[in-house]
């Protein structure tokens, strides 16, 4: 029982997993463009939280390489989120709605 | 004796944690914690109240009447009769409102205070929470404010809040980046995130009299200012209390509260003040250190208690000075010259600490400043009174 | 007691993604990613990373957030979700989680228990952001500014 | 030797400049200040050049130079410099004394003038102008100062701005002296070849100097000629006489000062001063350069006289007059007789400017009318004027004994009558005599004999101002006879560097005789033929001149002028006009022209390639576009513009990737 | 020291980029001066008038840019030993080293005066009216072609003096095109292709050389011009790319018929760079270039050369005579005084070979006089017709009449710039004219004595120009005239004074060149 409690590598690993498998859960069925955003979002949090736990349990001595490649990735996300977000109003005032179905323009 | 009476809080909490001593170790750092939490509690409570009458004095002798002076003593009990009357007042929530995060908002704003409040040396060996990255922690978890504001004004589902909650956020952001690259000097010249480390940086003495406090740079005076006015705007205080003006938009994001939420708004408000302060006197007047060598004998938290009242003084003196700052002038300010000087505050640290930490970088740094400041000042100068009313932040 | 931290912060993060996911009030949706977010942050500090905790909750909370929130009220013609679930976005969610499950499972070499090692400070992050990680850093900032500049770009009304 | 007034020469020239330029800087109310100064700055020039006149009285054949380098071009320097001799000392002190004396009348006839200061100005920098010519030790240096006094003769002659007819003589003043000018420019360019030097005097090597003119040689003759066309300019020599008239259009003081006194007679004053050019290889003193001027000054001085008799402006006629006298200067030199040439330029500095102030007074008596024929029996009206009026007529005139114009005349006569190559010249110089004392008794009987007309009635004598100066330079006129009387030829030997000695039988000669006898005939006929002139009616101002009478065609030829004027418009202006307008076409069109031509064939091959690209390589790449889109139009089918779509299909790529690693692990 | 060319050369660009950068703003104030208006019928009225004056924040910028090159020129003038033969201030980088392409910059008389010039024209010409105001472009421009001319006067390589050259045509080209008058577009065409097939012309005789000669150096290829650069056709080739380019550039007949377009239509302050400095490019080019590289050619040809010349000497001022347009008049003049110019260069080029030596130094110290007075005098004359041109709205020569009485200080100080012009001794012109006149007398004496002629048109030229608009009846449209107000009289006045200053006592001019006058003599003779 005590076992199973402590945070070993892949129980965190798993709770990665869902994390992402919900962010792209997200992305995928949700038709708010703001959501698919958000979705990708987690997607990259779950990738930071496999970073970090990696590092964590990697063997002594350890570069301190994950937490930085965390840090990096939270910024480039932030970057891409603000950046994202600001097409979503751009395309919002275009097509007077965030319904990613209806952005349809760019078929072939 | 002075260092028995400047530790006697330090000595009551081993004293109370000595009678768990038998305890698993994750109990005695639960206990320790709430030990830390509820001091602080029953400490910026009682400031709280304190303040609450003490502002209204002030502000009443500045305008010549006398202000509360009926419940109590000087009226002193004021805000018991206050806490009374909002507790027992209808806590009214629009049909319309989003009821859970109507609900959250004040009680996340008054948690985020508080968290901010545990980062804060208030005296020697008297940090609730050492963190690494205090400092960090402190403008992190007070970043969360402009959430709980947005909070409040969206769940209410009324333009005023609404309107007020953009307000808020908008000045809120504009001004948190200067308020966080001010902070940037310090923590570069003591090369450290933690509070404790930046207090202790700044304990000597030149001459003995003359404290070491980063006000006493060019680049810490500079800073200080910029920090200390963008804390005006993260408070939402006069004069940049525009997201509650009443005029114009009733009480901001505050509008559809009453009662004891009311109440914890503007309990969240005065502790946010608390902690700006504190992080102030913090970061550039010393922390709990005396000014003289010679007055080190008074106890540390005293000292600290003094510079945060006097911090606060200033605070309720402006509001009973200064009218309310026009919302497009505010944004001019925070972007075209809060920000650049705060910029330049990072610049004239480095020559200050290249110069050789001495009178050659100081000189040097206020050779920076100056020339920056002046240039900004001719740059920004439309030699107009007043600048074109723009409604672009306001949209 | 970590075991119970973890377990306690591992359901909450992951409810609040499921809501996250699933809300139809979009509002109601974009604090639970905040929730989550911040369970995910707990998580750094529990495994030690506190200085990537601190600023997932600076930079999400504190700006993305509110971002999110913003963006949503501006477009806010339709803050309530349209109807009708995407199944095939749920079934391949789903496969890829028994995916990512089966193979996390099946691989051994990560039964590791966790090493004790001395917790990473805030300056030694700095220095090495400032000597190893010189060039990334700066790259960072200038991809930082230019989506600055961009999403101003993007936003700013056209004048006519 | 007197170095010390030979250092100090610099102040003649810079202290009317300086005057000039505080006077012009000064505003136009200040009229008291600005006249005083010009006074000032004369009386001072008067007392430098009387300084200067003492060192040369004590040495015969005194001469001072000092040169000083002007500057340094890559290796060479340029001198330039000051000489002080007999010829200079006596030019500066009649410029001085005459010009004090035109400067304090022009203080009264000036007076009503709005731009004062400025005359005064102009005056003063004229004045410093012309002593520098006359002291200038270097061609260059003289080519500067005569360069400065043509600027100062066109700003004085065009000072009253407003006047279209002004500025009009302004400018043919300019251009015309500038024509001169271009062969005096030229002609020092080849001296200065030549010689390698225009300094004149340099211990030995000056250009006037042995060494220096033995290095011109044969070209001397060019050079002198082309020097003497500056003078043929400067001193309204045929063919360039036609500003002069004209340049009556200035107040009347700067008619007296320049156009009569000084600067006209810079000319023979240059021809005097390089006079060695001109002599250079003499044969019995006849060259061909000298030759040249002795005709010139011949054909000058006739024409100018027959044309005056046919003027009635009073001013004209006496500018006329002056032409006249400057050609028979011009003959003097001429045929060799310096000295006469020089004596009678002094003579008739002075009765000129006192004939033209007099005509000045005569002008502002009369409210600025300058037609004779309308004036009249102005002696009662104007004593001082008309007295000392008549002392200049009869200096002009030739009258000898008294005036000295009378002397200086005869001394010219009698080196004519002796230049060996021809005699005619001195015919036509007696016939030259007998005309001017013609048209001088004709102006005197129009202007102050006879009934008064119109414009005489409310004359007036003009204010002491104007009267004094009217005095002064009467006295000087008939002093001066003093001097050139050949009895004790003071002057001629002053000049000339031989010291003079007295001697009563020289005053009498046959040719005195001669031309006392012309003179008296000239006056006579004037007189019978004027006789009734005089006596017209007051209303009646324009009554047939006798003259005009007797012979209309004559008389207009000669009162237009001769047409000269109107040759030169014809013919030479218009040929100018025309080369500037063909020019002006040519630039336009034809060279113009070509470049655009060339530019059109550039076009029409620019033309031609544009069409080989559309035809030949266009048409391939066109059908190769084609196809590749109808390739792109079967992908594009691909693309659902669904992001949620694209986004799963990279999920379900991942799974499948995860599935290979499954299989291949 | 060293470094100090490069920064002349880099503080304009700087100060282009400056401009560009601080936004500019307009201060205006009003100058209240007394105007006299003069009433026929009653008596003189005293009128106070306000005269909008604005000063122009852009402007300020580039004049201080302006003061800083300007300084350093001055630097450089103090810093320069004048005894010295050669090159000063060297400043020597590899650049391209493919090409034999150095970064070569140094001074010697020649350039050092240009760059006086240059640093004296410039500011000048901001002052000049009326001024695009507030417009930003238009200084920055100007202070990109300032950059261009220093580049050009100091550049000591042809890779490095080509790129100059050219730098200065494109400001030049946008100059007119986009601040000119009327038909601007064609002039701007006009002189621009014009100049750039030169340019063309002269690089392809460049690279010849170079493919000879392997070296662009000035020094360098000078010395093999004694003896021969290039041989045969090739060497007339070269010699003709390279005289075309510059004759354009002078401009020498037939080569000048953009001249009169471009002066014509430019704005005045371009005008005034244009035929201040942009011409002395071409007369530079054939002292540093043409006449050294290739003696025996120009020997060969010499006659025809001075033909050419003798042609823009005559017929330019005769042009300028029929002229209506003000400007177009003094274009013409310009015309004929680099005319003087290049008088002065054949004669000595095409001089036999034993041409004394002072006639060979007056010669060319008379043409490096010429080029730095008629570089004043000219830009002075059109600051002037801009001064009017402002006033009345139009420059035709007979839309004004009798300002003398209605303006005397405008009138006064143009006449003495015209005096200037047509060579009136004790103004700076007669001393250049005198000297090239005297140089070439002894070296090509019938051709001089023809020029002769053009300075009697251009006196012409301007007695008739100053008659139509100085004297005769105040013209109507001239009555409102102010006379020159105070801002103006600060610019006119000291270029005035210089003017008297040089015409008077040149020997500090002098002192800078003759060191080089001897040495380059040497060389050409």
């Amino acid at each position: 029982m005590y076992r199973i409690m402590t945070p070993t590598l892949p129980l965190v690993l798993i709770v990665s997993a869902a994390l992402f498998s919900i962010g792209l859960l997200a992305a995928l069925s949700r038709r708010h463009a703001i959501f698919i955003l958000i979705g990708i979002e987690m997607m990259l949090a779950a990738a930071n939280l496999n970073f970090i736990a990696f590092w964590r349990f990697a063997p002594p001595p350890h570069p301190s390489t994950g937490v930085m490649i965390a840090i990096f990735s939270i910024a480039i996300s932030a970057a891409e989120a603000a950046v994202g977000l600001a097409m979503v109003i751009a395309v919002y005032r275009h097509y007077r709605t965030t319904n990613v179905d209806e952005y349809d323009q760019l078929k072939g | 004796m002075s260092s028995a009476l400047d530790q006697i809080f330090v000595h009551a909490k081993h004293w109370l944690l000595s009678w768990i001593a038998g305890a698993p170790g994750w109990v005695v750092q639960i206990v320790s914690s709430l030990i830390n939490i509820v001091a602080l509690l029953i400490v910026f409570l009682t400031l709280f109240a304190l303040i609450s009458v003490l502002e209204r004095k002030i502000l009443g002798r500045m305008q010549n009447r006398y202000g509360p002076n009926r419940v109590g003593p000087f009226g002193l009990f004021q805000p018991v009769a206050d806490g009374i009357k909002m507790l027992i007042k209808e806590d009214i929530v629009p049909a319309r409102a989003d009821k859970v995060l109507h609900f959250l908002a004040p009680v996340i704003l008054a948690a985020v205070a508080i968290l901010t409040l545990g980062v804060i040396p208030y005296g020697r060996n008297m940090t609730a929470f050492r963190i690494d990255g205090g400092i960090l922690f402190f403008f992190a978890v007070g970043s969360a404010t402009e959430l709980a504001v947005f909070m409040a004004g969206w769940a209410s589902n009324n333009k005023f809040s609404m309107l007020g909650a953009m307000r808020a956020i908008a000045q809120m952001f504009s001004y948190e980046l200067p308020l966080i690259i001010t902070v940037l000097p310090a923590v570069m010249v003591v090369g450290s995130l933690m509070p404790d480390r930046i207090v202790f940086a700044q304990g000597e003495y030149t001459l003995g009299i003359v404290p070491r406090w980063f006000v006493f740079t060019p680049w810490g005076a500079a800073a200080f200012i910029l920090f200390f006015v963008s804390g005006l705007v993260e408070s939402n205080r006069t004069p940049f209390d525009v997201p509650e003006g009443e005029s114009e938009i009733v009480a901001g994001h505050m509008t559809e509260y009453s009662g004891f939420k009311y109440a914890t708004f503007f309990l969240a408000e005065y502790l946010g003040m608390f902690a700006v302060s504190g992080m102030a006197v913090t970061l550039f007047l010393g922390g709990w250190h005396a000014p003289a060598r010679v007055l080190e004998f008074v106890p540390s938290y005293l000292w600290f208690f003094g510079k945060l009242s006097a911090l606060l003084f200033v605070y309720i003196w402006l509001r009973a000075t200064l009218p309310r700052t026009r919302v497009d002038q505010m944004m001019n300010v925070a972007w075209k010259f809060m920000l650049p000087m705060a910029f330049t505050c990072v610049i004239a640290a480095a020559v200050w600490h290249y110069g050789g930490r001495g009178l050659r970088g100081w000189l040097w740094s206020l050779l920076v400043i100056v020339v920056v400041y002046s240039a900004l000042s001719i740059l920004l100068d439309t030699r107009r009174k007043f600048a074109r009313r723009v409604y672009r932040f306001a949209e | 007691m970590s075991g119970v931290a973890f377990i306690l912060i591992s359901i909450l993060t992951l409810a609040a993604a499921l809501a996250t996911a699933t809300l139809p009030n979009l509002m109601h949706a974009a604090f639970c990613f905040v929730l989550a977010l911040l369970g995910l942050a707990s998580f750094f500090f529990l495994l030690g990373a506190e200085f990537v905790g601190l600023a997932l909750v600076f930079i999400y909370i504190g700006a993305v957030a509110v971002l999110i929130v913003f963006t949503i009220l501006l477009t806010r013609r339709d803050s309530k979700e349209h109807h009708g679930v995407n199944w095939s976005g749920v079934l391949i969610a789903f496969a890829v989680f028994v995916g990512l499950i089966w193979a996390v499972l099946k691989t051994q070499s990560l039964s590791i228990v966790p090493p004790h090692i001395r917790a990473l400070t805030v300056r030694q992050i700095g220095q090495t952001l400032m000597t190893g990680y010189v060039w990334p850093l700066q790259c960072v900032g200038l991809l930082l500014t230019a989506a600055l500049i961009g999403a101003l770009v993007l936003v700013m009304e056209e004048k006519k | 030797m007197n170095p010390g007034i030979l250092s100090n020469l610099w102040l003649l020239p810079a202290v009317p400049f300086a005057a000039a330029v505080v006077i012009l800087s000064l505003p136009k109310s200040r009229r008291k200040i600005a006249s005083g100064l010009a006074i000032a700055s004369q009386v001072i020039v008067l007392g430098i050049s009387i300084a200067a006149f003492v060192p040369t009285l004590r040495t015969p054949g005194f001469r001072a130079v000092q040169n000083f380098t002007w500057f340094t071009f890559g290796e060479q320097t340029l001198q330039l410099g000051f000489v002080l001799d007999p010829l200079a000392a006596a030019m500066l002190l009649m410029i001085s004394l005459v010009g004090l004396c035109i400067f304090v009348f022009s203080v009264g006839y000036m007076a009503d003038d709005v731009n004062f200061t400025r005359f005064f100005a102009y005056m003063s920098f004229f004045s410093g102008a012309m002593l520098g010519v006359a002291i200038a030790n270097s061609l260059l240096l003289f080519f500067m100062f005569w360069e400065l006094v043509g600027l100062a003769s066109y700003l004085l002659i065009g000072f009253w701005i407003d006047r279209p007819s002004a500025a009009a003589a302004a400018k043919k003043a300019f251009i015309t002296t500038r024509i001169g000018d271009m062969g005096f420019f030229l002609g020092m360019l080849w001296l200065y070849h030549g010689s390698g030097t225009l300094v004149f005097y340099n211990d030995g090597r000056g250009c006037l100097e042995g060494a220096g003119l033995a290095l011109l040689g044969g070209s001397a003759t060019f050079i002198a000629l082309l020097i003497f066309c500056g003078a043929v300019g400067k001193s309204g020599q045929f063919p360039l006489h036609v500003w002069l008239p004209d340049a009556m259009e200035g107040p009347t003081p700067v008619s007296a000062l320049i156009h009569a006194a000084t600067m006209v007679a810079a000319g023979v004053f240059l021809v005097a001063r390089v006079y060695p050019l001109f002599s250079l290889g003499a044969t019995n003193g006849v060259t061909s350069s000298l030759t040249v001027v002795v005709w010139i000054g011949v054909t000058t001085a006739l024409m100018a006289a027959l044309i005056a008799i046919a003027q009635s402006d009073i001013k004209r006629i006496l500018a006329y007059s002056t032409v006249s006298q400057l050609g028979l200067m011009m003959v003097s030199l001429g045929v060799g007789g310096v000295a006469a040439g020089i004596m009678h330029l002094l003579a008739h500095g002075f009765f000129k400017a006192l004939l033209f102030l007099g005509s000045g007074s005569v002008i502002h008596g009369c409210h600025h009318e300058q037609d004779i024929r309308k004036m009249g029996g102005l002696r009662r009206l104007m004593p001082v004027t008309f007295a000392t009026y008549a002392i200049g007529m009869l200096a002009l005139s030739g009258v000898p004994l008294f005036f000295s114009g009378g002397w200086s005349k005869e001394e010219i006569l009698h080196a004519t009558a002796h230049w060996s190559p021809s005699r005619a010249p001195y015919y036509l110089m007696l016939a030259g005599v007998v005309l001017t004392a013609l048209y001088m008794t004709r102006q005197m009987i129009y202007v102050f004999f006879g009934n008064r007309r119109s414009a005489a009635e409310h004359a007036h004598e003009s204010p002491r101002v104007m009267t004094m100066p009217l005095i002064v330079l009467a006295i000087g006129t008939v002093f001066l006879s003093v001097v050139l009387t050949p009895a004790w030829p003071w002057m001629d030997d002053y000049l000339t560097g031989e010291s003079a000695h007295f001697s009563i039988a020289e005053l009498i000669q046959p040719m005195l005789f001669i031309s006392l006898v012309l003179v008296g005939v000239g006056i006579a006929v004037g007189i019978w033929l004027y006789r009734k002139a005089g006596e017209q009616d007051r209303d009646r101002a324009a009554e047939v001149d006798p003259l005009e009478y007797a012979q209309p065609a004559v008389f207009r030829f000669l009162a237009n002028k001769m047409w000269i004027d109107e040759l030169y418009a014809r013919t030479i202006i218009a040929f100018a006009w025309a080369s500037a307008r063909l020019s002006d076409w040519m630039d336009r069109y034809f060279w113009d022209g070509l470049v655009r031509g060339f530019g059109a064939i550039g076009q029409l091959f620019g033309v031609f390639t544009t069409d080989m690209d559309e035809r030949c390589i266009n048409a391939g790449v066109d059908e190769t576009t084609v196809g590749a889109r109808g390739l792109g139009r079967l992908l594009s089918g691909a693309h659902s513009g669904q992001i949620q779509m694209y986004l799963g299909v990279v999920a379900v790529g991942m799974l499948a990737l995860l599935l290979l690693y499954a299989w291949l692990a | 020291m060293v470094g100090l060319i490069t920064a002349i050369i880099l503080i304009p660009l700087i100060g282009a980029l400056a401009v560009w950068v601080v936004p500019g703003q307009i201060i205006r104030y009003s100058e209240r001066r007394e105007a006299e208006s003069r009433n026929p019928v009653v008596s003189p009225i005293i009128t106070r008038r306000d005269v909008s004056t604005s000063v122009d924040m852009t402007k300020l910028i580039a004049l201080l840019f302006n003061i800083i090159s300007a300084g350093c020129a001055i630097a450089l003038w103090r810093n320069f030993d004048v005894t010295a033969t050669g090159l000063q201030f060297v400043e020597r980088h590899p650049w391209i080293p493919a090409i034999d392409a150095e970064y070569l910059v140094g001074v010697d008389g020649l350039s050092l005066l240009l760059v006086l010039l240059t640093s004296l024209i410039i500011p000048f010409a901001f002052f000049a009216r009326p001024a695009p105001e507030g417009s930003r472009a238009f200084y920055a421009t100007m202070l990109i072609m300032q950059s261009a001319l220093y580049g050009t006067f100091t550049a000591q390589n042809f890779v490095l003096w080509f790129l100059f050259y050219e730098m200065s045509l494109i400001p030049g080209f946008l100059l007119i095109k986009m601040w000119g008058g009327e038909n601007r577009d064609r002039a701007a065409t006009k002189f621009f292709l014009y100049t750039f097939l030169g340019s063309v012309a002269m690089l392809l005789s460049f690279l010849g050389i170079y493919l000879v000669k392997g070296t662009f150096d000035f020094a360098t290829l000078a010395n093999f011009g004694k003896s021969g650069l290039l041989s045969g056709n090739l060497a007339w080739l070269a010699f003709a790319g390279i005289f075309i380019g510059l004759a354009v550039k002078v401009p020498l007949f037939p080569f000048h018929t953009w001249l009169p377009d471009a002066y014509q239509t430019a704005p005045v302050g371009v005008s005034m760079v244009l035929t201040g400095l942009l011409s002395k490019m071409g007369v530079y080019g054939f002292v540093r270039l043409l006449l050294p590289l290739f003696p025996n050619e120009i020997k060969a040809i010499g006659p025809w050369l001075l033909a050419l010349v003798v042609c823009s000497i005559v017929f330019a001022p005769l042009a300028a005579w029929a002229q209506r347009d003000l400007k177009r008049m003094i274009a013409y003049l310009s015309i004929n005084h680099l005319g003087y110019c290049m008088l002065g260069l054949f004669a000595l080029a095409a001089a036999p070979a034993a041409a004394a030596t002072i006639d060979t130094q007056a010669a060319l110290s008379g043409v490096f006089m010429q080029i730095f007075n008629h570089g004043i005098t000219a830009a002075t004359l059109f600051y002037f017709v801009g001064l009017l041109e402002e006033r009345r709205g139009l420059r035709g020569i007979d839309d004004f009449g009798g300002m003398m009485q209605r303006t005397p200080l405008l009138c006064g100080w143009m006449s003495v710039a015209m005096f200037s012009s047509l060579g009136l001794p004790g103004l700076n012109g007669f001393v250049g004219e005198f000297l090239i006149f005297k140089g070439s007398f002894a070296m090509a004496a019938a051709f001089t004595a023809i020029a002769v002629i053009g300075l009697f048109v251009t006196a012409i030229v301007f007695m008739r120009a100053m008659q139509l608009l100085f004297s005769g009846p105040l013209s109507g449209n001239c009555s409102e005239f102010p006379d020159l107000l105070r801002s103006e009289k600060f610019v006119v006045v000291p270029v005035t004074l210089l003017m008297f200053g040089v015409g008077i006592a040149p020997q500090f001019i002098f002192n800078i060149f003759n060191t080089t006058v001897v040495q380059m003599a040497r060389l050409l003779s």
